[in-house]
Order: structure tokens, then C-alpha cells, then sequence
């Protein structure tokens, strides 16, 4: 049992923050927000050169062959600069979808351009009605002589206005497939827009749109990289929170009122010390969430307990990180609310607090105390 | 002890609930029931509209067009008001510097300024607040110097609600600076937006949305006519103005209909073939709410049913922090409600998503300000527990 | 609108109060409450001649003939000073069951002794395994030539060793009915014990126990009398709540630490200050719940919104109060333990948090807003 | 990084969990789990047991009965004995003045203590706080005079657990009154409780029982050969020994064992013809403590991991504030499924209510000190902002 990371981790850390720290400033996002394709182009080339984008395919897919360790080293180091750039939608989801379900020659398509940072692909999942589900609803994919045809509308898309290639839900009878889906054709129709965490997303309808289904039939590539989806997510969500917390520390410390610094106030400061207690108590979650990865098959309970967790820990933190800055934390301009805005997002991504408290009530009788040493 | 409303404070209820739910447009209503901003032209002619009908200063003197109610009756309206998804008179005209002026202002200055500030003809700020003060509001740094018949204003303001469509700002500067404590030697002008030397720029909010301003003053000139009463003594003017604004400071009315569209916000949500309102989670949370909300009305009902005036009822101050902690619960909510689709908050009108869920973030994280703002939650406690508890 | 006493009414609560001061202190309710009866008979026998015992009852049935409000100012009386005496049990419970449901004879027969203080009902109603609610589920009624004949157990019944006269829900067919049951016969069966707030409690057993029909067939009395009985444990906790908050306030400014009161922490302070509130909140609701009573029938839903909030305040509450006063606070020799141990009994009596939860839950649709001004 | 355990460290917990649930005397955990105390016979038996094995001072040094294991082995060795209901060996024996008198005591006192008190032939128990201390430990009164070759020891000590079972006190004691920081001037001394003038006052506390004390000094004599090191330096023995209290201080395994027990006493709730772990708010309430204490567990897991010995792992001081809200809130829980038979705490043998009704409210009364003991959770709270976070 160890939970330090080893020399090539520490080493893959230190270049990707190195890299994010000569990057530009969480309070600018809302700029690149603003215009498609919503992230920074060339932070997203750097990473392509660094090996980030291919890290977790197979070698032989055009990717590194790292594990949920180091894509969790990226995420939370994505995290802590809040860097615009879709990582978490192009290679922890669309990505990891292809290299479950696809065939071999659409990974070494697919992952091989967005390994060297040519293509960016994404999952369109969400409809406009759903709540967080494995199951595509009003999405229908229908077969005829020439193949296979979508319809209906997915919506929010991540980057679905820019993305290069889609990877889209539909149903088919009573089950979930998955399908390629190229967005430059005449049946689809996209409309891009900013999130409030300054990302993008869009509206993408599908009508009669050309598909091309993704490798077999393997309805659990969504179960499965759900959860790994759910471990890069709180991964991200934690280099976020160590930043908030860190802000909020230097804060108090720096901020005078009524003559004193701020830490003089012990209200503020024991309310600082809970904030320090929710981040490790994330940390441990998230921790464990890549690790559990890392050892075994994906397991959807173990990444409803880490997101639980991310969830408080982030609704908390970022709540507290506003209020402990006053008013300048209301502000666009500085960095701290940019953080409580993407917790926000990241709450409810891959089903929210209330969902993965379900999912976890649902296990109760199956065990007497959770167990964790094995 | 009575509950129930006498006969002429029931028939004050309903003559109130016809006025703002069949007098004020339809329009402006549903932009306020969905989490909408007004434009300036908007709350303009609806602030008008109940000026028209002695609806908009109720509680200022009878000479400048207050009405003689009751604090019960004053709460009615508002609540009505609220309730109704009216929007309600600009804050800074007719609870902060319509007030001041009546009471202390020249006759001069009542004459020329009351009218149009019932009226919303001039539009005002609030200089109070600055970069380096933050709670501290006595702080401030912001000069006027005497010239002749003019003082002239140096100095900078910040988080100035809507300056942008400010036609007059009122500001607390410093006109003392060797007073032994920091809150004498505090004067407070008023002053034309549109004065050489004022510039306005704003600052954008977490949630996208420009608000808050700050105001910068380089030698401003402003005639001494416009200091409302004594030199030095605006500190008392300026405590006199914030105990008024904690009266309306817990918008119970409001976060009373928020709850109740979050309610049909979660009928409307299916989750697994059933809708969210069906969640035992959601319901009690929702269940749970409206039991705080009540318990809150109830707290606010105490202090204006038995509030002498002018005299503070202990319960008051719990208004401040009960009521933002509420309004800020029930945004949170609301996104909770909107669920994978509450990222989608600049959707544009082909968006399939419904208008609720695009507001539901950028409300919430808006409203992360009640708890800031006019005097922070923080310090409410130490109120609380400094002049209640005597700690 | 008024949520003043009026100047009788100040007169009552002045009148207990100085009664109640005189009597003894909380920090010796385990004495009182280790031995049968379990109430101070002396501070009984008083109160009786103040008349409070008969306070709620119709004069013609030997009572006073006030309302709800004068039964909350005694009830809160009582809670301020956490007195010694089964005023809830026997007055606003069996004593109201009795007044709601009993024929003439009964009520003037049980509330004349009740209210001269010479004989004391409860209700024996809670089963050993049952939840909340209205119903009696296995103390079952039958009917023979001789009369009605009373089986089963009922466990805790409030001062059910030394009550002179039981009201029992049992079963009868798939109704529940009440009925009278002399204790002193063979058929009955009772074992006292303290109770952890320093009341007491029985185990009560039935044997085909000669039992009297209370009245008709009121099943309503129960409902009616549980809003009752919810709103004066409102108003009882209510008066525990005041003196738990002023004694931690008072502990606040005269315990020194680190050479200086308590007080100088802000982060006890800012607790002081929430702790309040909690009051404040929990105040309006009682006296709501009250008021509500006395001006309309009995609503199920209001006592059910007064007590979620007294039980949420007075959990608040009475666990703030002990970690104020640190170790002290654990002591059975100082008063405030005694007021969080009365605080947990009432918010486990009459329906819990969970169970008035519920209760409001099933209610949501029937309304858009809670309205109170009518 | 590693998640599972070598195959090393898994055969230990299975040699762990093995002996506790085969080798303890089933009655002594069947009280453990039912949330009884144990007799004083009980705790001396078992604790004997235990060190018969090898199992009761695993972290002593490997002279006087210590075993060579890592940090993690030690976690498991305590989480296994808690989840099996087997109660730990006692504190005050071996994770305070045990460790306290092998490393500054000296040969003699070693030979003639440790043994002993690895035993249970003596019983320790603890002097240090003080009626007006609180947590301020410091300011202790206590004095010891030195007077041949005994000290005299005149004052009081209170909230002394199990006082009433105790064969010998270590104390804190004040022998140097002109220190210039209070800190200064302390000595630890070791008492004989049989020693004339001293004498013992039982406390009772809110759930009744009887688990502290007020211990009195008067006037006793101690011979200063059981003096601990050095005169003046007993704040740092002090310090030493409450660095390891806080180890041992999150017992995660008993509140996972208690909450597990509280899911079977849900699952034997009825409630409206279904059982409380089948209603949605019980059955995420109990979801989200199991989750609570797994982050809390594994946060523990990263401080034994990863721990070099003696060099604090930053999170540990998580450990006690968390730690002790989890236990809170499981003792909270279970006072919620007794319902409205939780108020009957002293009901007798034949009452018909499930045991574990009947303690349910004692304990969730008696565990309200765990954020009070050893250091409440606001000295918990300012250590963590002082010393992590640096404020």
C-alpha cells in the first residue's frame, strides 16, 4: 500500500505543470471561451508534443500506454491552472469510448490524430431532458441498405460546435449503441455557446445523419468509461480545490480589514481549517478512485463513493472560497470564482451528489462495513 | 396574540394582489419569474407605474408621497409585490438616499430630488463602498476638498450596483482627514454622474453578467449645495440609511416564489420514469425548504406586527442572515434541478433546453453575493452576538 | 396580527415561573425521576391549586376552560425550567384524549381529579416496536358478554407505573379505539424505569384487562390531540432551548481560557450568534403552532411544520450547548446536559424529524407557496 | 502507488482477524457490541489475553514486548480488533504512560512499570486537566514541594476516566511556580492511587454512568524516585505522549462496526409495513456515513502508508476532527432508528425493546465528549490553521 506517486509520476507532473504555468491565467478563460472552437490551440498542440493527448490509448493505437495514475496526474494538474483545453471530453471520454468499443482500425484512426492533436472527438450523450444515465432516450439510430442513420437531439454536447469527430449515443430497439458520427454533413446541425464554467458546448441535432457504427455492440463501454470519466473528473476537481484553498490561505493572510489581516479573525480561520478538511478527504477519494483503476476493472460503485465525496468537498470549497474572499470573489476577473464555477460543472457531470448517493444506497445490503484494505 | 390579519389588513392583502397581478404587464412578470434582468427602460416604467398608484414609497413622509400603513402593511406589500414577481422599486432611491434626504436634507434639496427619485426620473448609485475597505466601510479614502462653493472629489469607488445607469451617485468621502476616528469627519454628497472627472468602468461577475461597477472620481467638482446636511457628519447618515436597508433585507417573498417554480421545475423533470418531485430527496429537501421559509416569514411577521418604530426588534437581525442563507439554499436547488444540463447557462434561443435550466447557474453563483454584500453574514454574527447576546 | 401576550397572559406565565423558581433546580430531576412516581408531587399539588392542571378543560367538566396559548405559556414554563412534573403526559395528552373523546361523566369524573391534582391519566399508546403515528398495531380490544377486554403490551408509556388511570389505544378489527384501564387490577402488569431525560416510563402488559370504551367512537381524538400534544412540546422545548442558549451565552462571558473569557473566541461567538437564530426560528414556529390552535381546528400539517423545526433547532441546539461548555456540559451535576437530554426526548416524541418530513413531503402539491397571512 | 496490500501485510490481517474473532471470549465482544461497558475483571482479563499473545503493545519498543511491524500493520492490527468487536487494550496503559516511561524513564522505573502495565496488573490512569484548565492543559495548579526525598503533591485533577478502577495516576504537577512561561516549571510524576491523601470523587455524567472523576491531592507524599526524567521538563513528556494519543485517535474501525450495526437495526425497523433501511432518506443517510468514513479511513491509510516514524503526517490532524463528527454522527443515526422508544434508556430485563434501543440515546449523549476530550474540536480546528495552513 502506497500512495506517493514514483519518479516518472512526480516527472510527468512536474512537465505538464510546468507547461500549464508559463500557460495563460484561469481568469482569462472566459475569453477562449467566447469563440469557437473554446479552447487554447496551441496549449492544446504543446500538449499533443508532451504525449499528453495519447497517454492512456495502447501504444499500438498511436497512444502512450499510461494508466488511470497518470491520467489523473494530467487532470488534476488541468485542474489547479483550470486550463481551457478538452481534455476531459476528447481523451478521458471520447477517447477512452474509442478505445473500448472501437475497431482497430477506427483507434488507430481516431486516437492516432488525436494523439498527435489533429482531431478532437467527443461524446454526444446528454439530451436536452435526460438526467445523468448510461441509456441514450430520444436519439434513434435506424439501419437501412446504405447503413446507419441518427436522429434527434443531443444537447449540451462538450465542444460539440468544434469537435472534429463525434461519438454519439443512440438507441436501437431497447438498447444503447454507439456510433461515429462526421459533423460536416448536411444532416447536422450545430450550434455552439459558452458554459458558465467557460467551457463550450452545443446544441447538435441529428437528421438522418450518416453514422457509422463504433466497433461491436459493446454496450458497457459507457458503463466503463463512465467510470473512468468519473476518476479524471475528480482528479480535475481536486488540483481545483487545492487552488481554492491555497487562494483562500494566502487571502487571509494578505488581506487586511479593520486594521488586522484577516487570519486574525478565528471564525475565518477555523472555517479555513474545514476547508483544508474537505480537501483531503477529497484528495483521498480521488486518490483512490484512479488507484482502484489502476488495480482491477472498472467498478461503477467505487466511482460513485470518489465523486460523492469530489461533490461536497467541491460544493463546500468553492462556496467558502467565494465567501472568504468577500466581494473581489464575485468578480470575473479573479481567479477564485473561475474555480467555484467549474466545481459546480464538475458536480454535475457523470451524475451529480443526489445520483451517486442512489447508487450507493443501493448497495447497502450487500455488504456489512466497506472494506478497503484487501 | 392574533394570527389571522384583521379584516382591513385582509382587504389591504387583496387590494394589493389585484394591483401588482393584474396592473403590471404581464411581461415584465414572467422576465422576473424567469430569473431575467430588466432593462433600464423597463424598470423605469414599471417603477413608474406604481408611483402612479402611491405604490412605489410608501414609507417615505406623507408630504412626498408616503402612505400611512402600518409595518404589517408595508411587509404586505411587499411580499404581494414579490410574490407577484413584480419587481420592486429601485433599492437606492427609495430605501437608501429618498429616505436620507427626507430626513436630512435641505428644503431645497427635498424639492428638487424626492419627486424624481420616487418617480425614477433620476436614476441612483451608492458610493460607499472601496477597494481597500471591504466591511470596514468607515475606511474609506475618497476626498472632497472645499473650493470655494465647490468640493472637489478625488478618489475611487467600487462594486457600485449598476452605475451604468446611474444618472446621480451618492457617496460617503472624506472631508476631515485629521478627525480623531476614522468614522468622523465623513461627509455625504451627492453627485451628477455626468460631471467631468467621473468615469465608470465595469466589473464582470462570476456569472457573466455586469452588475457592479467601480467609479472613479478625479477632481470632481461638486457644489456645496449638494452635501446633505452637516459637514462630517455622514457616518450618522450613512448608519441611518444601512438600518433601513436591513428592514426589506430579507426578500422572503421572492425566494417564496423562486421555491415554488423550482417545485414545478421538478414536476417537470423526469428521473428513471418518474419525475424529480417524486424523489423522496428532492421533496424533503424542497418539504424542508418551505419550512424554513415559513419559519423565517413567521420571524419577519413578529418583528413588524410588534416593532415600535424606530426601534429594532431583537429578531431583526436574524432577517439578514436567515434570509440570504435561504435565498442562496434555494439557487442551489435549482441547479441541482437542472442537473448534466445546468453547464448550458449562455444557450441560445434554438437551444432545446427550457429557460429555467439556463438561469440556474448563473443565479446561483449571483447569489453567492447576499452573504457578501450589505454587510456579510460574517458580520451579522458578530452583530448578533455583540448587541443581542452582549458577547 | 400579534404575537404579544396580553396582560393575563403575562400575569400566567409570571405566575408559574415564580412557582417554578422556587422549586428545584434541573441538575436534581435524575433524584426525582429514580424513584416512583417520578414527578416532584409537592410542585404537582401546587400547581393544581394554581389551577393549571385544569387549565385546557371545560369549566363544567371541573377545568379552567383557557386555550392552547395558556397551555404553551406553562409548557414553556415548564421547559425553562425543566420541572419535574408529567404535565405533558397527563394534562395536554391523556387529560386532552379525554376531554375530546370522553363521555360526560368521564370528563367530569378523571379531569375534575386530574385538575384538583389527585389523579393523574396517560396514554398508553406507543408499542414496543411501533413508529410514530396514530394507530395501535398489536394491543388488541375484545368485545365479551362482560365487556370490552384489553391484550398486549405497551412500552414506553410515559409515568406508566404510577399513573392512576390509562388511556389505551388498542385494535379492534383494523380501527383503532380508546379505552379506560383502572391499573390496579390483575390484568395489568407494570414495570417503571427512569428514562434518560429524567422521566419515567413503564413497560405495560395487558392480560385480558377490564377496559371501558372512552366516549364513542372517536377515532379522530387522536389526531386532534397529537397536534395538540406536538404544539406544548413546541412550547416546552422552546423554554429548554431559551435556557440552554443563555446559560452557554452566560458560560461564554464568565469561563476564562488562556487568560481571557471565552467570549474573545469569534468562532464560539459566531456559534453563540447561530445558536441564536436556531431560538428565534424555533420561537415563531411554537408560537405558531400554538397560535394556529387557537384560532382554527386542529392541522396536522402545522404541528408537523412547528415540530421538524423544533427538532431541528433543538438538536442545533442542545448539541452546541454541551461543546460550549466542554467537559461541564457532559456533567449530570450541571444543568445544561439535563436541557439537551429533555431537547432529544421531544424530538423523538410525537414524530420525529424524519417522520414530520414526511408528513410535509406528501403535502407539496397541494400548495404553490406556504401561505401565512390569511 | 499501490492500493491493495503486499501479500505480506494480507496474511497478517488475516492471522489479525482470525485471533480476534476466534481467541476473544464471544461474551466480551457480544458487550462490546451491544455498546456495554465491561467490567473491570472483563478489560484486565482480555487485555492479559491479548498480551499473552503478543497483541497488546505491539508499538513498544521490542524489549519490553513491542513488535517489529510497519505503521500500516499497526492500522490493521487496530482496525481488525475494532471491527471485531474486541476492546483495545487500555489507552492509558499503552499509548501514554507505557511509551512516556520507555522513553525518558529510567532503567529502573522500566523494569519495575512496563511489564505490568503491558498486563493490566496495573491500572493507569491520567492527571493531567485541571477544574479551571480546560483546554488551556498548561495552566495546571498542582504542586509538588520537594521535601527530602519525596515530593509533597497538594491539589486537583478532574475528568480522570476509570479513576475508580486505577492501582497508580501519572500526573502533571507544577514544581517550579517562578517558571517565566507556565509551560516551564511542570514535572511528571507517577502515584500510587493507595497513597494516604489521595482521595477519589466519581462525576456522574448526561447518560448516567460513571466514567470520569475528580482525583484530590492532599498533601501526598511521592517518592521522588517517581519522578519521570527530568524535574521542570514534564510539558515535553506531556507533549510526546499526546503527539500519541492522536495516532490511535480516529477509530474509524469501531464507528464502521457500530454503523454496520446500525444498518441491521434498520433493516429490523418497521416502519408503515417496510423497514427504515427501505425509506430512501435512512437508506442514503446510512450510504453517505459508510461513504464519510471510507474517505476518512483512506486518509488515515495515507498517513500510515506513507508515514516516516516520528515526522507527522500533515493529514493526520484531520484524524481527531473528523474522526470524532463521524462517531457523533453514527451514535445521531442510531437515536433516529430507536425512534419513539429511544427515550427508554433504563428500561429493565423485561422490557420487550431490543437492547440496543435502550442504549442508544447513553451513547449518543456520551459521545458528545469525543469533540470535548482530547483536545476539542476547535483546539483541533486552530492546530490545523496554525500549523498546516499557517494562519
Amino acid at each position: 500500500m502506497d500512495f506517493e506517486l514514483d519518479a516518472e509520476q512526480i516527472a510527468l507532473r512536474d512537465a505538464v505543470r510546468g507547461l500549464l504555468t508559463k500557460g495563460s491565467a484561469p481568469e482569462s478563460r472566459s475569453e477562449v471561451a467566447s469563440t469557437e472552437p473554446g479552447w487554447d490551440t496551441g496549449l492544446w498542440k504543446q500538449l499533443a508534443e508532451m504525449g499528453v493527448l495519447g497517454l492512456p490509448f495502447a501504444e499500438s493505437d498511436g497512444g502512450m500506454g499510461a494508466g488511470p495514475i497518470e491520467v489523473m496526474i494530467v487532470t488534476q494538474e488541468l485542474g489547479r491552472a483550470l486550463a481551457p483545453v478538452p481534455f476531459i471530453a476528447a481523451v478521458a471520454v471520447a477517447g477512452q469510448l474509442v478505445a473500448h468499443a472501437g475497431s482497430t482500425e477506427q483507434r488507430a484512426d481516431i486516437l492516432g490524430r488525436l494523439s498527435e492533436g489533429t482531431a478532437v472527438p467527443v461524446f454526444a450523450h446528454v439530451e436536452p431532458r435526460s438526467r445523468w444515465s448510461g441509456e441514450a432516450y430520444s436519439v434513434l439510430a435506424e439501419q437501412d441498405d446504405d447503413g446507419w442513420r441518427i436522429s434527434g437531439t443531443k444537447e449540451p454536447v462538450p465542444y460539440g460546435a468544434a469537435a472534429d469527430i463525434l461519438v454519439v449515443s443512440a438507441r436501437v430497439d431497447a438498447a444503447t449503441r454507439l456510433f461515429l458520427v462526421d459533423p460536416e454533413q448536411s444532416g447536422v446541425q450545430r450550434t455552439g455557446y459558452r458554459n458558465h464554467d467557460s467551457t463550450r458546448s452545443a446544441r447538435v441535432a441529428f437528421s438522418a445523419a450518416v453514422a457509422t457504427p463504433l466497433g461491436g455492440v459493446d454496450a458497457a463501454a459507457i458503463a466503463d468509461v463512465s467510470v473512468r470519466a468519473q476518476a479524471a473528473l475528480c482528479a480535475e476537481a481536486l488540483g481545483a480545490m487545492e487552488r481554492a484553498v491555497d487562494m483562500s490561505v494566502d487571502y487571509l493572510k494578505t488581506r487586511k480589514q479593520f486594521g488586522v489581516p484577516l487570519a486574525a479573525f478565528q471564525a475565518l480561520t477555523h472555517r479555513a481549517a474545514d476547508m483544508y478538511v474537505s480537501l483531503e478527504l477529497a484528495r483521498s477519494m480521488a486518490l483512490y478512485a484512479s488507484m482502484a483503476l489502476a488495480e482491477g476493472p472498472a467498478d461503477p460503485v467505487i466511482a460513485a463513493r470518489a465523486k460523492l465525496q469530489i461533490g461536497r468537498s467541491a460544493r463546500h470549497i468553492g462556496q467558502e472560497a467565494i465567501q472568504l474572499h468577500g466581494g473581489i470573489g464575485m468578480t470575473a476577473e479573479y481567479a477564485v470564482g473561475h474555480y467555484a464555477s467549474r466545481l459546480v460543472a464538475i458536480e454535475h457531470s457523470f451524475g451529480d451528489t443526489r445520483h451517486q448517493l442512489g447508487v450507493l444506497a443501493a448497495t447497502l445490503t450487500d455488504h456489512d462495513v466497506v472494506d478497503v484494505l484487501h | 396574540m392574533k394570527l389571522q390579519l384583521s379584516s382591513d389588513d385582509a382587504a389591504f392583502q387583496q387590494r394589493m394582489r389585484t394591483f401588482f397581478t393584474t396592473e403590471v404587464p404581464q411581461e415584465i412578470r414572467d422576465l422576473i419569474a424567469a430569473g431575467r434582468h430588466l432593462s433600464r427602460d423597463q424598470s423605469v416604467a414599471t417603477q413608474r407605474l406604481l408611483n402612479a398608484h402611491d405604490l412605489a414609497v410608501p414609507h417615505w413622509p406623507a408630504e412626498w408621497g408616503g402612505q400611512d400603513w402600518s409595518p404589517l402593511q408595508r411587509h404586505i406589500w411587499q411580499q404581494e409585490m414579490q410574490l407577484a414577481d413584480v419587481p420592486p422599486p429601485l433599492a437606492f432611491n427609495i430605501n437608501m438616499v429618498g429616505p436620507v434626504i427626507a430626513q436630512f436634507g435641505s428644503q431645497q434639496q427635498k424639492e428638487r430630488f424626492l419627486p424624481p427619485t420616487a418617480n425614477l426620473d433620476i436614476w441612483w448609485c451608492q458610493g460607499f463602498s472601496e477597494p481597500d475597505a471591504g466591511s470596514d466601510l468607515a475606511s474609506l479614502r475618497t476626498t472632497a476638498i472645499r473650493d470655494g462653493e465647490d468640493y472637489v472629489v478625488t478618489g475611487q469607488k467600487t462594486w457600485t450596483t449598476l452605475a451604468q445607469h446611474a444618472d446621480w451617485i451618492f457617496v460617503l468621502v472624506r472631508t476631515d482627514p485629521d478627525a480623531p476616528k476614522k468614522q468622523q469627519g465623513i461627509s455625504f454628497l451627492l453627485i451628477d454622474m455626468a460631471t467631468p472627472g467621473v468615469s465608470v468602468r465595469p466589473i464582470e461577475l462570476i456569472d457573466g453578467g455586469h452588475e457592479v461597477n467601480e467609479v472613479f472620481f478625479d477632481q470632481v467638482r461638486v457644489p456645496a449645495a449638494n452635501l446633505v446636511g452637516q459637514e462630517n457628519r455622514g457616518w450618522d447618515y450613512a448608519k441611518f440609511l444601512l438600518g433601513n436597508e436591513r428592514v426589506g433585507v430579507a426578500p422572503t417573498g421572492q425566494t417564496k416564489a423562486l421555491l415554488a417554480r423550482a417545485k414545478s421545475y421538478a414536476a417537470d423533470s423526469l428521473a428513471d420514469g418518474t419525475t424529480l418531485l417524486d424523489d423522496p430527496l428532492v421533496a424533503t429537501r424542497i418539504a424542508a425548504l418551505e419550512n424554513d421559509l415559513l419559519a423565517l416569514e413567521l420571524t419577519q411577521l413578529r418583528v413588524v406586527a410588534n416593532s415600535e418604530e424606530g426601534k429594532p426588534h431583537p429578531a431583526s437581525s436574524v432577517m439578514k442572515l436567515r434570509g440570504t442563507e435561504l435565498q442562496q439554499e434555494v439557487t442551489e436547488l435549482v441547479v441541482d434541478l437542472a442537473g448534466p444540463q445546468s453547464v448550458a447557462s449562455f444557450a441560445g434561443d434554438d437551444s432545446e433546453l427550457p429557460e429555467w435550466v439556463k438561469v440556474a447557474t448563473p443565479t446561483y453563483l449571483n447569489y453567492r453575493k447576499a452573504s457578501i454584500y450589505g454587510g456579510s453574514n460574517e458580520v451579522q454574527r458578530t452583530i448578533i452576538a455583540t448587541s443581542i447576546l452582549g458577547l
